[in-house]
Formats: C-alpha cells, sequence, structure tokens
C-alpha cells in the first residue's frame, strides 16, 4: 500500500509527511479530579485526571519518603478501538505503556517538594488513533498543570516513522500498523532533553537521526500548543498554585459547617510539606489559609492550622 | 509492584559513593564508563538452551517449538514469543506468580529487538500456509539479578535461538495437506534462520551527565533513567526503549547508538564464538560416536531446575538410548516440563515422536509411542489446547 | 469515598427535610443536563452526557453476528459498563470491576426486559437480518468518566442518548442465497437505519434520605441515604424495571409511593432529554 | 450443631391444582391467558413448591443451612464473626454468579445488625447444588436461616419469594422452565415481623397496578415461609437443649 502518494507526496489522511494532526486541549474535564485534561490528536482522543498530592494511600509501595509517590494507570476504553473486543485489564501493552508514562512524568515533577504524599494519574483512552501514548503524555502534562502540581518543565510526545522511505510526523493507526518504524519521543520541552524514546523495527542509524530529529520537532510544536493551553486556562507551573477544587469544594462546607471541615481536608489532602516555608504563596481565592512552617507532620489535627480568613 | 519495597536501596551515603566515583570516571566495580562486565555464555546438553551470565547477572534461555495454526492476518509466517520468568530467588523484589512491571518491560523490550526488527525468519517457520506453522517460544529465566537484566536477558535468547533446532518436517499425502514431522534420528533437525543478531546495549543516566553501559545492580538503584538501545552490527537501530527517567539531549542519544555499535559487533562476535565452539563440539561428539558415557555440559542451573528424581532418571535413560543410537539427535524431555505442563509437554511430544504422518488432525502425532506417563497425559493438554483456540 | 464531618452531615440532611438541598435544588430537581452526540465517530452510535459533575460517555457498536439457537429470529443486545480511574482513584486497577458489574447488571434488567423479550427498550427482532443465519449483535458500552452520584440515571440516559444516535447499516441479502448455505450479505455504508427508541426508558434513582426521597442524588448526599429504589419507566408511563439498592428495609408502602413519585418525575426527565437529544442532534448536523 | 429436618408446605392463597401439561410452549400460551391453569408441576398459579429446610448441614461453619424447593436446592454457610481489615463482606462461590453476591448482600444489609460486630466480617457462602428455578430467592431464605444458626444478631429473619409475570398472571415461586418463558419477573426480600422490604428487583413488562399485587402476593408468601424457618429454628433449640 502506498502510505505516501509518490506523485502528490501527500499520505493517505491528506496530510503533508512533516504535518501534524489537529491537536486540542482542554483542561478541567473531570470536575471532581485535583487536575483533568481532555487531548486530542487527530482522532485520538484521551482524558487525563490526576488526583494528588494527597496521602500515600498504601504505605508498602511509598519507596522514598523523601519524594512524592507518582503512579500511573493506562486505560482503553471498550469502545476506543476499531474492533470491539473485551480485552482483561492489566494487560502487558497497558502494564509497559502505564510505566512509561509514570516515569516520563515522574521526569518533570518535582517530587521532592511533596514528600510523603502521592500523585495519582490516570488516563483514559477514548478513541484510539495511533500515537496514544503521545496523547496520554500530553493530556498528563496538562492535568498536572491544572492540578497545581509542581513541574520544572513541560513535558510532551510525539511520535514518527519511517514508510515509503519518509520520515512521517504523528502516524495515524493506519500509518502505525503498517508495519515500518515507529519512533516515540517524549521531550523537557525548554532544557530541549529527550527522556521518552521508544521505537521499534529496524532502521538504519542515520535515518534513525532524521526521524527522531523529525519527531522531536513535533514535540516542540506540541509544547508550543500546550503552553498556549496553559495561558489561556491560567496555569502556570512556576508559580504553585493551590488546585481549586480542593479549595472550593470543602469551601462550601465552610461556610455552611464551620471551619473543622475545611482543616480536615486541608491537612489530609495537601501535604505541601515542602511549600511550609513560603506560606503566603499558598494563599489564594476569597479564602486564604496559613500554614505555621513549624508543624511538618502530616496530620489531620488541625493543630497546625494557624489562621484562616 | 507490591514488592517494590523489597528492592535494595542504597544508603544517602552509598549513593552519595556511586555518584562520586563516576564524576571522576571511576565505577565501583573498576570498570570504565563503556565497559561491560565480563560475559560467559555456555550452552545446556540439549539445543536451544543457553546460559548466559554478565557479571553477576545470570539468564537462562530456552528455546522450543511446536506446530500450530498460523495467525489469520499472517497464514504463511510463523510465531515467535518470548516469556520471561522472574523468580524472586533472583531478586527479592521480584514478586512469585504474577509478573510485575520490570518483568513486562523486560519482555516487551526483548520482544521488540527480536521480532519487529524481523531477526527471525518467519517465512521459514511456515509448513502448510495457513494450517500449520511453527511456534517457536523464547523462555527466558532470571537466575540471578546483578543489574542489567534486559541485555543478559536479550543474548541468551540469541544464543539459544542460534543453536536451537527444530524438527524437520515434509508436507504429503493425497492433499498436499498432510504433514510429516520427522524424528530427529531419521532426518537432521534443522537451524532457524537468522537474519541478523540484534543486541541490546543499556546505558544509565546519572545527574550531572553521567553515562555508563551495563550498569550493576546497584547502579541500577543510583542512575536517573536508562536507555536500552537493540541495534545489530550492520549498523541498524532495531529497537529503542527509553522509558522516562533523567532526560538528555538528542546528540547525547545518538552518540550513545554510536557506542552501541561497537559493543553490538563486539557482543556478536562473542556469541557467535560460543556458538561456533558449541556446534564444532557437538558435531565432534557425533563422529566419536559414544556409546556410554555421554559427554555432558551440565549446567548448574540444569540440576536446579529438575525437581523430581524420577523425571530426570527416565530422561537420561532416553537421552542414553537414543544417542548411543545416533549420535546427533537430540530429544527434547526437558526438565521444563513440569514448570510450564501444557506447552512444554505437547511440544515435547512433537519433538519425540517419531515419524508419523501428522495430517490436518494433531492427534495423529500423540499415536507417537507414549513413553512415559506423562506422554500419557498429554491427549487431554492437547485437546484443551484445542478448545482453548476454538 | 466521601468524608464527611458530622456539621455536614446534618446539613445535607437538614436542607433535604426543607426542601432546599446544598446545591439549591428542590428534592425533585434534576442537576443541569447537558448533552451531545456523535462524540465516537467509530461507534454507531455516542454520546456524553453530563449531570451535574457525572459524567458519561456511551457508545454503540453494530456487528454481525449470529442470532443463538433457542431464539433464531432475534438479534442480540449487550450492555457493559466500566468505570474509569479517572472519576475516581477508588477505580484503578480492578478496583472498578464490582460497581461496573452491579451498574452492568441493573441496566441490562432495566433494558433488556424479561426473558420472553416482554418489555425491552430494544425490539430484538429488528435486529434481524437472516432468520436463524445473521443478526445484528449490539453492544452498548457505557464508561464513567467523572462521577459524583446518579450514575445509573446518568448512564441509562447517555444510553438512551447513544441509541438514538445510532444509525445501523442498511443491509443487503442476494436472493439467490441456498437455505443451507450463509447467505451473502452486503453491508450499506451510506444507508443506515435509525433505532425506534421510543420505548427506551429512563432511569430515575429515588435516594431515600431521613425521611424524604429525592432525585438526582450526589455523592455526598448518596452517603447519606438509607437506602434508594431505582425505577426504569418508559414514555408511556410503563415500568421496565425497578431495583431497591442499598440497606435499610422499606414499608411496603414507601415503595409504591416512590415507584408513583418516580412515574411522574420520569415523564418530565424524558421531555427534558428529548429536547436535548434535539438540540444535541441539531448541533451536530450543523459542525 | 444439631440438625433436623422437616418438611411443610405453605401456599399464599389460592388451593392446589392438579394436572401436567408436556409442552412448553402451550404452557406459556395457557400461562398468558388461562384465569388458573394447573402448571407442569401440578401446583396453582399462587401455589409454592413444597419447602423443605434443615439448619446445620456442614459442621465446620458457625452456622449453615440446607434448603430444597423442588428442583432447587441450595447450601448455605456462615463463617464468622471473624476479624477482618474490610467491613462487611459477602462472599458467594460455586454459583458463577456475581450478581447474586451482591443482592444477596443487598438483602441482608439492613437485616443484621452490623453495628454489634465492629470490625468483624461475616462470610456467607452459597452453593446452588441444583438450579430448579427462583434460585436467588431460595439462596436469601437460606443464607438467612444459616445466619440465625451462626447466632448472628438480625432485627429479623429475612426471607424471600419471587414471581413471574405471563400476560395478565402471576406465577409465584417460578420454576427454571416457567423462567425462561417469563415477561417479568419480581424478587421480594421482606422482614415478616417488622414488614420491611429489604431487597426489591424487577424486570420485564408490568402493567400498573400488578406490581401492587405482586409484590402483595410475596410479602404473603414470605411471611408464611418465615413461619416455616421460625420452626425449625424452634425445633433445632428444642432439640439442643434436650
Amino acid at each position: 500500500m502506498e502510505y505516501v502518494n509518490p506523485l502528490t507526496g501527500f499520505r493517505v489522511d491528506g496530510r503533508r509527511p512533516n504535518e501534524m494532526r489537529q491537536l486540542k486541549g482542554e483542561v478541567g474535564v473531570v470536575a471532581r479530579a485535583d487536575g483533568s485534561a481532555l487531548f486530542e490528536m487527530g482522532n485520538t482522543r484521551v482524558i487525563a485526571a490526576v488526583y494528588g498530592p494527597r496521602e500515600v494511600q498504601n504505605k508498602g509501595q511509598q519507596v522514598n519518603s523523601n519524594e512524592a509517590l507518582v503512579r500511573c494507570e493506562y486505560r482503553m476504553a471498550e469502545f476506543s478501538t476499531g474492533d470491539r473486543r473485551r480485552k482483561p485489564k492489566g494487560d502487558r501493552r497497558s502494564t509497559e505503556i502505564s510505566l512509561v508514562i509514570r516515569q516520563t512524568m515522574e521526569a518533570s515533577i518535582l517530587t521532592h517538594l511533596m514528600p510523603r504524599s502521592q500523585i495519582d494519574i490516570y488516563v483514559q483512552v477514548l478513541q484510539a488513533d495511533g500515537g496514544t501514548r503521545s496523547a496520554c503524555i500530553n493530556a498528563a502534562t496538562l492535568a498536572l498543570a491544572d492540578a497545581g502540581i509542581p513541574m520544572r518543565d513541560i513535558v510532551t510526545s510525539c511520535s514518527a516513522g519511517y514508510l515509503c522511505s519518509t520520515p512521517l510526523l504523528d502516524l495515524n493507526y493506519l500509518e502505525d500498523s503498517a508495519g515500518g518504524s515507529d519512533v516515540t519521543v517524549g521531550i523537557l520541552a525548554k532544557m530541549d532533553k529527550v527522556t521518552l524514546l521508544q521505537m521499534d523495527a529496524k532502521l538504519p542509524m542515520d535515518t534513525f537521526e532524521n526521524v527522531m530529529g523529525l519527531a522531536i520537532e513535533g514535540c516542540k510544536a506540541i509544547a508550543s500548543y500546550i503552553q498556549e493551553c496553559m495561558q489561556i486556562n491560567d496555569l502556570n507551573l512556576s508559580k504553585i498554585a493551590v488546585p481549586t477544587m480542593d479549595i472550593t469544594q470543602p469551601l462550601k462546607s465552610l461556610t455552611c459547617c464551620g471551619w473543622m471541615a475545611f482543616v480536615h481536608c486541608i491537612a489530609v489532602h495537601r501535604n505541601f510539606l515542602g511549600l511550609l516555608e513560603r506560606p503566603m504563596e499558598y494563599v489564594e481565592g476569597p479564602v486564604g489559609l496559613l500554614l505555621s512552617p513549624k508543624s511538618r507532620r502530616p496530620q489531620n489535627s488541625p493543630s497546625h492550622f494557624v489562621g484562616i480568613w | 509492584m507490591a514488592m517494590e519495597h523489597l528492592r535494595w536501596r542504597p544508603t544517602v551515603n552509598e549513593r552519595d559513593f556511586i555518584e562520586r566515583a563516576l564524576q571522576s570516571d571511576l565505577r565501583v566495580d573498576g570498570r570504565h564508563s563503556f565497559d561491560f562486565r565480563k560475559l560467559k555464555i555456555t550452552f545446556g546438553r540439549e539445543d536451544g538452551s543457553s546460559e548466559v551470565q554478565l557479571g553477576e547477572t545470570h539468564v537462562m534461555g530456552y528455546v522450543t517449538a511446536q506446530l500450530v495454526q498460523p495467525y489469520r492476518d499472517r497464514p504463511n509466517e510463523g510465531t515467535l514469543a518470548i516469556f520471561t520468568e522472574f523468580s524472586p530467588m533472583a531478586d527479592p523484589a521480584f514478586e512469585p506468580g504474577r509478573p510485575g512491571e520490570s518483568a513486562i518491560e523486560l519482555g516487551r523490550v526483548i520482544d521488540r529487538g527480536l521480532r519487529e526488527s524481523r531477526a527471525v525468519d518467519m517465512e521459514s517457520l511456515c509448513v502448510v500456509a495457513g494450517k500449520h506453522v511453527w511456534s517457536v517460544r523464547v523462555d527466558l529465566h532470571i537466575l540471578d539479578n546483578g543489574g542489567n537484566l534486559i541485555d543478559a536477558a536479550n543474548i541468551a535468547a540469541l544464543a539459544a535461538l542460534s543453536t536451537f533446532r527444530r524438527p524437520e518436517c515434509t508436507v504429503g499425502g493425497d492433499d498436499g495437506q498432510q504433514v510429516t514431522v520427522h524424528d530427529p534420528e531419521v532426518r537432521d533437525p534443522l537451524p532457524l534462520t537468522i537474519h541478523h543478531m540484534p543486541i541490546a546495549v543499556t546505558f544509565a543516566y546519572f545527574g550531572e551527565g553521567n553515562i555508563v553501559v551495563d550498569p550493576t545492580y546497584k547502579e541500577e538503584a543510583v542512575m536517573g533513567g536508562r536507555m536500552t538501545a537493540t541495534v545489530n552490527s550492520n549498523g541498524d537501530v532495531c529497537a529503542i526503549q527509553k522509558a522516562g527517567g533523567e532526560g538528555v539531549m538528542s546528540s547525547v542519544i545518538m552518540q550513545c547508538l554510536r557506542i552501541a555499535l561497537v559493543k553490538a559487533a563486539d557482543i556478536t562476535s562473542k556469541i557467535k564464538k560460543a556458538v561456533d565452539s558449541y556446534t564444532t563440539e557437538k558435531a565432534l561428539k557425533k563422529v566419536k560416536r559414544l556409546p556410554t558415557s555421554v559427554p555432558q555440559k551440565i549446567s548448574v542451573t540444569d540440576v536446579i531446575m529438575e525437581d523430581k528424581g524420577d523425571g530426570e532418571l527416565e530422561k537420561q535413560t532416553v537421552d542414553v538410548q537414543q544417542i548411543s543410537k545416533d549420535p546427533p539427535t537430540i530429544v527434547k524431555v526437558s526438565s521444563h516440563e513440569d514448570a510450564q505442563p501444557m506447552t512444554e509437554s505437547s511440544n515435547a511430544e512433537v519433538n519425540t515422536s517419531s515419524a508419523v504422518a501428522a495430517g490436518e488432525s494433531d492427534e495423529s502425532q500423540e499415536i507417537g509411542s507414549p513413553k512415559s506417563l506423562k506422554d500419557a497425559i498429554k491427549p487431554k493438554h492437547k485437546r484443551k489446547k484445542k478448545s482453548d483456540k476454538s | 469515598m466521601v468524608g464527611l464531618s458530622e456539621g455536614e452531615k446534618h446539613f445535607i440532611r437538614g436542607g433535604i427535610t426543607q426542601d432546599l438541598r446544598t446545591d439549591g435544588r428542590k428534592r425533585l430537581q434534576f442537576r443541569a443536563l447537558s448533552v451531545q452526540t456523535g462524540v465516537i465517530p467509530q461507534a454507531n452510535g455516542s454520546a456524553r452526557v453530563r449531570l451535574g459533575a457525572t459524567e458519561i460517555i456511551a457508545s454503540v457498536k453494530a456487528e454481525l453476528g449470529k442470532p443463538s439457537i433457542l431464539h433464531p429470529d432475534k438479534g442480540k443486545v449487550s450492555i457493559f459498563v466500566d468505570c474509569s480511574p479517572t472519576a475516581e482513584p477508588m477505580f484503578e486497577g480492578r478496583g472498578s470491576e464490582e460497581l461496573s458489574a452491579e451498574l452492568s447488571v441493573s441496566l441490562q434488567r432495566c433494558l433488556l426486559g424479561g426473558k420472553s423479550g416482554a418489555g425491552a427498550a430494544i425490539d430484538l427482532s429488528s435486529l434481524i437480518v437472516v432468520e436463524g443465519k445473521v443478526c445484528w449483535d449490539l453492544y452498548i458500552d457505557g464508561l464513567v468518566v467523572s462521577s459524583d452520584g446518579n450514575l445509573l440515571d446518568a448512564l441509562a440516559a447517555a444510553i438512551k442518548v447513544a441509541l438514538s444516535d445510532t444509525g445501523i447499516p442498511k443491509v443487503n441479502v442476494s436472493v439467490n442465497a441456498a437455505s443451507d448455505e450463509e447467505p451473502e450479505v452486503d453491508v450499506s455504508d451510506e444507508e443506515f437505519l435509525q433505532f425506534d427508541t421510543s420505548s427506551v426508558p429512563v432511569i430515575i434513582t429515588l435516594t431515600k434520605v431521613g425521611r424524604h426521597y429525592i432525585v438526582d442524588a450526589n455523592s455526598e448526599e448518596e452517603s447519606q441515604m438509607s437506602s434508594a429504589v431505582s425505577v426504569s419507566v418508559n414514555r408511556h408511563g410503563q415500568i421496565c424495571g425497578l431495583t431497591k439498592r442499598g440497606g435499610a428495609g422499606l414499608d411496603p408502602s414507601v415503595i409504591f409511593d416512590m415507584i408513583s413519585v418516580a412515574k411522574h418525575v420520569s415523564q418530565q426527565f424524558i421531555s427534558l432529554l428529548d429536547s436535548e437529544i434535539a438540540a444535541a442532534e441539531a448541533e451536530e448536523a450543523e459542525c | 450443631m444439631s440438625a433436623l429436618a422437616g418438611t411443610g408446605t405453605y401456599s399464599p392463597a389460592a388451593a392446589a391444582g392438579g394436572k401436567r401439561r408436556e409442552r412448553k410452549e402451550e404452557l406459556r400460551r395457557h400461562l398468558v391467558e388461562d384465569a388458573d391453569w394447573p402448571r407442569a408441576d401440578g401446583r396453582s398459579f399462587h401455589d409454592c413448591r413444597p419447602a423443605f429446610m434443615q439448619t446445620g448441614p456442614t459442621t465446620a461453619a458457625s452456622g449453615s443451612a440446607y434448603a430444597e424447593f423442588g428442583k432447587t436446592k441450595v447450601i448455605v454457610s456462615v463463617f464468622g464473626p471473624r476479624e477482618s481489615k474490610k467491613a462487611m463482606m459477602y462472599s458467594d462461590v460455586g454459583a458463577d454468579n456475581k450478581e447474586y453476591s451482591s443482592m444477596l448482600h443487598k438483602a441482608f444489609e439492613g437485616a443484621v445488625m452490623l453495628h454489634t460486630f465492629p470490625k468483624t466480617t461475616v462470610d456467607v457462602f452459597a452453593l446452588v447444588l441444583e438450579s430448579g428455578g427462583s434460585d436467588l430467592p431460595i439462596i436469601i431464605s437460606c443464607a438467612s436461616l444459616a445466619l440465625a444458626d451462626a447466632g448472628i444478631m438480625m432485627y429479623d429473619l429475612v426471607t424471600s419469594v419471587s414471581v413471574s409475570c405471563f400476560g395478565k398472571n402471576i406465577i409465584i415461586d417460578p420454576t427454571s422452565d416457567e423462567e425462561a418463558w417469563q415477561d417479568g419477573s419480581l424478587v421480594v426480600a421482606f422482614m415478616p415481623a417488622r414488614k420491611e422490604i429489604t431487597q426489591l428487583t424487577l424486570n420485564g413488562e408490568w402493567s400498573d397496578g400488578r406490581i401492587t399485587n405482586a409484590v402483595e402476593l410475596c410479602m404473603d408468601a414470605c411471611s408464611k415461609l418465615g413461619d416455616i424457618m421460625r420452626d425449625r429454628l424452634k425445633d433445632t433449640a428444642t432439640l439442643t437443649s434436650e
């Protein structure tokens, strides 16, 4: 099959070889998550939701108590693929992708700022049309930013392939399953460093360099799009924002039921122990919080709660 | 994953020591940054079994094959599957039973390197298109985890595949669909066609730009990121796995790939040398025709894997008998049968059965003289398998 | 899991007694409903339904299959629900299986009717292509993307919308096919047949908190319930299914009262849903 | 624990009828159309199968019960209360039916005095030896007897009965043949002394007034079944005290 038209140079879906599919990012799609995002790359559509930082749920999983524990689960919806097949949960492919996404996001999350806490990233594929792991990473970046998780950089991911002697950017499902090479790259955008790199099928060294270069360019384009998205939604990596859900949810109860409920929520859900040196940055919205820098224990007693106004 | 907390974790001092040493280009075991540890490849008594020692890392590879129906979308190709077995004996962090994350990742990285780069010729494994193809199964047993499992397991897989011999079979009968599997005694079994050797080379990245190849267990516990590049000596990149972690410049990645090329050429020649000396030895044995004393190269692991004395006894007698008749034939009644009853036993049966016309029905193969209790219970397995497939 | 303080619990219960719930609703008032169709282009029909902070994506896929020997004149419908961990961290791994299975069973009970096929939401005999040989297998999948209570009602609504969005390709069967041979089937990719969704019911869950019952409870309110009754009612006011959920026993007269309230509320909800479907379809047609 | 066997029939309203019919199709037609056609096993529409119930078939369990309603035979054993990390749990093996487990759980949630066993688990294992229709209600009734046998505190015994709907007719305690042809079904789990419904499920097509009728019919049957179960427990108690 001809994946690149020899006359026009167009691909099966009408794109040029180095053309990316339409991108769409939307934050706050899951109301009850601490951060969430929908990311579309053409027909590939994924949702990412972030819960945390919160208390470590299963102490056995905590490897290093000086850093936040990052967890990730990748799941495909039953209807996400063309042929509907019920697959068992946690198959080998999903397990590997979960691992890859987790380690990629870990590379950018400032885990040392959130000791003894846990961040859960859940990615759900709604529609799979090639490049799901890239879309998941991009969605996870947006969701983490939405949750106000401190990150050292934006991570973006894009794939590229090599078919009909042409490097192709952002493969769709048809091109992906053509049996050619597929290179998925994840970069830390500002630092211009590669954190994720996966490829299969054989490629000569210099061709590989070209294909990887193309994928990196794709990542950069996605990074600028994601930055745009973040600007529109007033998200910032450097400023540690308090996730809006955590504040507004208990806020209702605060006005209704007294401040005890509020204290409880804050103390349990936000173990921002590394951040207590700068209490003023923690102030946001109509109700502010002042946490005493001395209380470094994550307890749900209101003892380390100095005052609200 | 649940056993993650059992993984060895370096103390602050150990971590500091390893990192500080790397700053001055020193590794804790005295190697240079881009040196591999000592590689030792040995082979078991049977074709298709290998044992690789990379420093303290110890992996056993074991290849078997059986006739199966091909996948519908690839009717004229055989199949290759990689299975990994992480024993808690090798590392307390390995959970017994369900494969953990790292086991799955390892399996998939090796699978990508070998299968998707089409290192093993699959078309030549086809017997009757759409009906019978050889399904090659590579079992990788991690016996000791001293770091860099992927590279060691990859070498073990390649070495085992290189020495594997499958029984020859011919197609005949009235409808041209009858498959005859020839007894290894009658016709020499055939090796696999291996187009190229994809060698996995793992790099460990540490903060401040330090890179080493072939990280040890301790270095793995300290490193910030890892990249496994699977390359062959022709200069092709077959697979890469860098699953997140420490970011590196793309120029550094290309540099690593070039280093990997050199390492791959080196390892390829080591594997080839080991395989050559093994085959020569086998050929010599054939000439000598030693009836009684069977020259064996029994590896320690072979003994470990055998769990019941009676099975071993039976196996050895079978071996002796047949070798005395015709030295090069290798009977694959493996101790693995106990570990992997279903596939292994049906596989063993293909190999041991004498030349019986095995038409479209696999049952006809089962007629092949039952030799033991294991053989006797085979039909049940067989049926089970069939119903699974349908 | 909802962790509430005593004060909050009291507030929720008190509000319900006074017919003013925490979010300002009355007892028998639904949260804001938003409907979008055609969200999964690969499916034959799909919908995204939001009920407050609860969000469901439903898809309908039709595949050609063989009818069962027991019912050669009927197609097959299967309903599966999956709860994504995006909705609740508790759902990760196998954590959602129990709830998913419970929701699937409840939906099957409400939509598929009795064993003889009476009262089914979808007329199974309309799915037959060649009797005894070829029929449509309808796979209905619901995915809980975000959960804030009242999942069952939202799922049923999403499935209703997805079914109304569903187009089944027209099938031409070659006439000369001999009776014992497999008939040749030509699936059209241009002509689609719409479903008759008029008999697809909605599910109304009445949650009993204290002495009163409320519709469309959010997860905080659900945590305060003593019991709940889910009633599925179709456009004609007929009851197609009923499940009692949750702990405490109920006096029979209370149950009968709840059923009649549910019937009343359902008619309002159906007309609301219908107008939303019409609006969503108009919007989709514009795009 | 000692065991005692006993049989008893119970029928809520109508009198028993007589003949057998062979063909299912015809059966169905009759069930739908006729006012009171005798059923395959000779019962009339509102007639339950004879109930045989017995406590203590398994000695290893803290409490157990066996129930036989016509062809349906179930055995339920109860373990506990015993220490647990999780809250109250019900498990169900044998019948490959997760649905039944959750239904069983629901039926008892409101009946067992959970607060009397903090931090403990009561495991209920139900095994359907032979499935002959109305399995779930029989499991529920049998489980309630087993729980009582185990000395688990309950507000009341939970008894359960199902009915099938055929056209305009309602048939109580259906056999599996009848279940296969029904238009709709309704299961009620009931606490007879408290007059509270703990579990109610319904599917299929039901016209208006019939739900009320059906539920009332079920409740009536449940009360009578409750009396039988109470007698069984009393018999056991007398036997032990002797």
